[in-house]
């Protein structure tokens, strides 16, 4: 058992025109910004993103959505420090949303990975985000029913990764990686340090293995606030 | 009409840290609310949660010690206290939907006295954003609100309905305003003044305030503090 | 904050008549023994207990059972080496038994602690399980409605503790224990160590504190299965 | 009809590991598909799940050396292996139920030509109990069965439709008997041989079969494996 890939651009081949993609990340942090890059110079088109954010500046998401190649973004919080890259294209049209609250949005990934096609949420109720969305009462309390959300490809970021694809976190980047890797056909992280069968502690792992298709060790990688500040550009 | 004296940004934050009680999980909302943190009571320790999955967070670091995968929801670098706790979006939502977080406090546009809050969108002009707020006025046990107790024309931010878009529906018990602090009756669709500025008249509050303001028993004195 | 009880009875002495416990282990691995048993000296009746199993031999829940406390069982495999206690009362008519799939219980009882009232899974639809419950369709698949599970007081083992609430697990006994720390109003976990804030590495942490209200230090707990081998009764 | 040279339990599980593939993520149900884990073929590695929380366990510890804390889902002890992972029980289901594993092996008291699956409850006589069976048929990729061909009164075990109470409804798509090994067109509600004893002839499998086995293509001859 080996799911290491020796490059980004190997792990991210096959990602096709018009795939859903979740990516990890609360803005930079977990942010897995080698593998975006890779995928950029993959080129696919008409992608579906998943993510929490709309990219900040013009590196990771959103350089992404400056190379045209997202069709629509799934996401709670379109804004960031620099977000022109997303409110451009948006405010020309050119890129659809679907804004989901932060907590539905975990949720829902979370219910894609554990096979759960449908859930009730207190979340937006009487909103216009909960709007044309089926609700039921439970114990005389309105509630709004949400579906499943999965992918064909989820980009994380981890800190440690064995060969069985074991995964742990660094810090708070850890946010929607975890529930990513599980939701998507083909899940696929780049990792800080590549360690053998044996070097997490079976009680450390976040992620286990069986949620994860491919590892690209990636040590030092960028860091989306620190390529921001410093007024990056990809490619 | 002119109200001397009113709270500022960081009076009203330091009022509403009056009310968050030692042992506390709170949830300070992006910007403004942040602000709360800073005049928690000597003696108590609350515990900052932050959707983005920390528990037990503390002050920012010094510039240049950032490490920006330690973030907040803000997305502003933070640090972490004895205890803290890393965990995924998922968890962390399950602590706010969940009912877990003692206190939730948010910016408005505008509180209804049904409780109804509108914080997330003016229209349907821009780029539209929700973050973690409907889930936080869903889930939180106490959601309270922080903002001026006009616009910046002038207009009531405390209404009888909302106009702008909802976040939640019967939600917010209690609001910090520049002028005031009001609890929100949402059983029975009112504000209850709990307390005001103490040179400003029933009538000068009333006529700011875009719903009606019940008095039950004695009303308080806002207090002014001299923050440094 | 401090959440540390000096004792377990202190710990569970509210426990009232008639309360909804959840229990945490699968057979003997994560039950909390010491808390059970302190359970039985307050004494408290007509629980209903949610735990995997129906207990084991004459120790921890089957002695709970035995003392004529449970009124109501909810679990998903009421068998095990020695199931007297339960079998005998079940087949008299004198405890109830709500049988769940395993996968269902656990999703149940984590939907009681984040806050989902209802989900859909595909669990026991077209079976006796299923039956008498709410389905539909999602994708052309069918799947049946399953309620959250909450209780007011959650009996939970760990390993190591911190006086935030902080916990970690012990192998294999994590299994129903950090769910069921989610789904109680009032979540008491036995320790095997207690440690100062800070502690436990933030990142290790298996169910953060705000779940846990009381924590009691118990070093170097029984093990059910090893209590049965050596035949132990309680009281 | 008594069938000379019938597979036992051993033999069977040994057949079933055959089709188990390098690196598949893999569930046995508690007693005889526990077996299955012994044949293990050399040079492929399956990595074993089982429902109370662990990933890539090993085999039992010596008598002794049994560490409680460290089980599977039938309460016997484990080792691990490297790269083990633990984690909790709605992960667990997580991944059954999400469709992350690849097999589950079960036993069965009946199995029906549309993929019904009986294997949790005789009658409405005893304390009934399912552990992780539903959840099982439900989840993973591809459910297979390890059964005696008939029961022990020699009444047929595949049949037209399950009498007793079903653990799943059409999710049973391989299996592994005393006498062949035969294949589930849930579609088509039909069973189709796949390999059978060599000695025994299609009347004579067909007469212990309580539904129509269909033939397409050649018919495989299952091994009869020595083991020791």
């Amino acid at each position: 058992m080996n799911k290491r890939f020796a490059t980004a651009a190997e792990a991210v081949a096959d990602v096709f025109d018009g795939a859903t993609v979740m990516i990890g990340g609360f803005g930079g942090s977990g942010a897995p910004i080698e593998l975006i890059h890779a995928l950029i110079d993959a080129g696919p088109k008409n992608l579906t993103v998943v993510n929490n954010n709309a990219g900040n500046g013009h590196v990771g998401l959103a350089a992404m959505i400056e190379q045209g190649m997202v069709r629509k973004l799934i996401c709670s919080f379109p804004k960031s420090k620099d977000p022109k890259a997303f409110t451009d294209r948006y405010l020309a049209g050119e890129i659809e949303l679907e804004l989901v609250p932060q907590g539905t949005l975990a949720e829902r990934i979370r219910a894609g990975g554990a096979g759960i096609p449908a859930f009730y949420t207190p979340t937006a109720y009487g909103t216009e985000l909960g709007e044309k969305k089926p609700t039921a009462e439970f114990d005389g309390k309105p509630y709004v029913q949400e579906r499943w959300l999965k992918a064909d490809f989820a980009l994380v970021k981890a800190e440690l990764g064995d060969p069985y694809g074991n995964l742990t976190y660094r810090l708070a980047a850890r946010n929607f990686n975890p529930l990513m890797a599980t939701a998507a056909g083909k899940t696929i992280a780049q990792v800080s340090r590549l360690v053998e069968a044996g070097g997490i502690d079976p009680e450390a792992v976040v992620t286990p293995g069986i949620f994860v298709n491919r590892l690209v060790e990636i040590a030092n990688p960028r860091q989306e606030e620190v390529l921001n500040q410093a007024e990056a550009r990809y490619p | 009409m002119t109200i001397q004296g009113q709270l500022g940004q960081e009076q009203i934050a330091w009022r509403a840290a009056q009310d968050i009680e030692d042992g506390a999980y709170v949830n300070l909302g992006i910007g403004f609310p942040e602000k709360v943190a800073a005049y928690t009571i000597e003696g108590r320790e609350p515990i900052f949660h932050t959707e983005n999955g920390v528990l037990g967070f503390g002050r920012a670091p010094a510039k240049g010690e950032e490490d920006w995968d330690l973030i907040n929801a803000g997305k502003k670098a933070i640090t972490l206290k004895p205890g803290a706790a890393f965990f995924d979006h998922a968890t962390s939502f399950a602590m706010i939907r969940g009912g877990h977080l003692d206190v939730a406090i948010l910016g408005a546009l505008q509180v209804a006295s049904n409780g109804d809050l509108a914080n997330w969108r003016v229209g349907d002009k821009g780029v539209p954003a929700v973050g973690g707020a409907m889930d936080l006025v869903n889930g939180a046990k106490r959601v309270a609100v922080l903002t001026d107790h006009v616009t910046k024309d002038g207009k009531p931010k405390l209404v009888e309905a909302c106009t702008f878009p909802l976040t939640g529906v019967g939600c917010v018990t209690r609001v910090y305003t520049s002028l005031a602090v009001i609890d929100v009756d949402i059983a029975n669709a009112r504000f209850v003044l709990v307390e005001k500025l103490a040179h400003l008249s029933m009538d000068d509050l009333q006529s700011v305030t875009g719903a009606k303001l019940h008095v039950e028993g004695d009303v308080g004195e806002l207090e002014v503090p001299e923050l440094s």
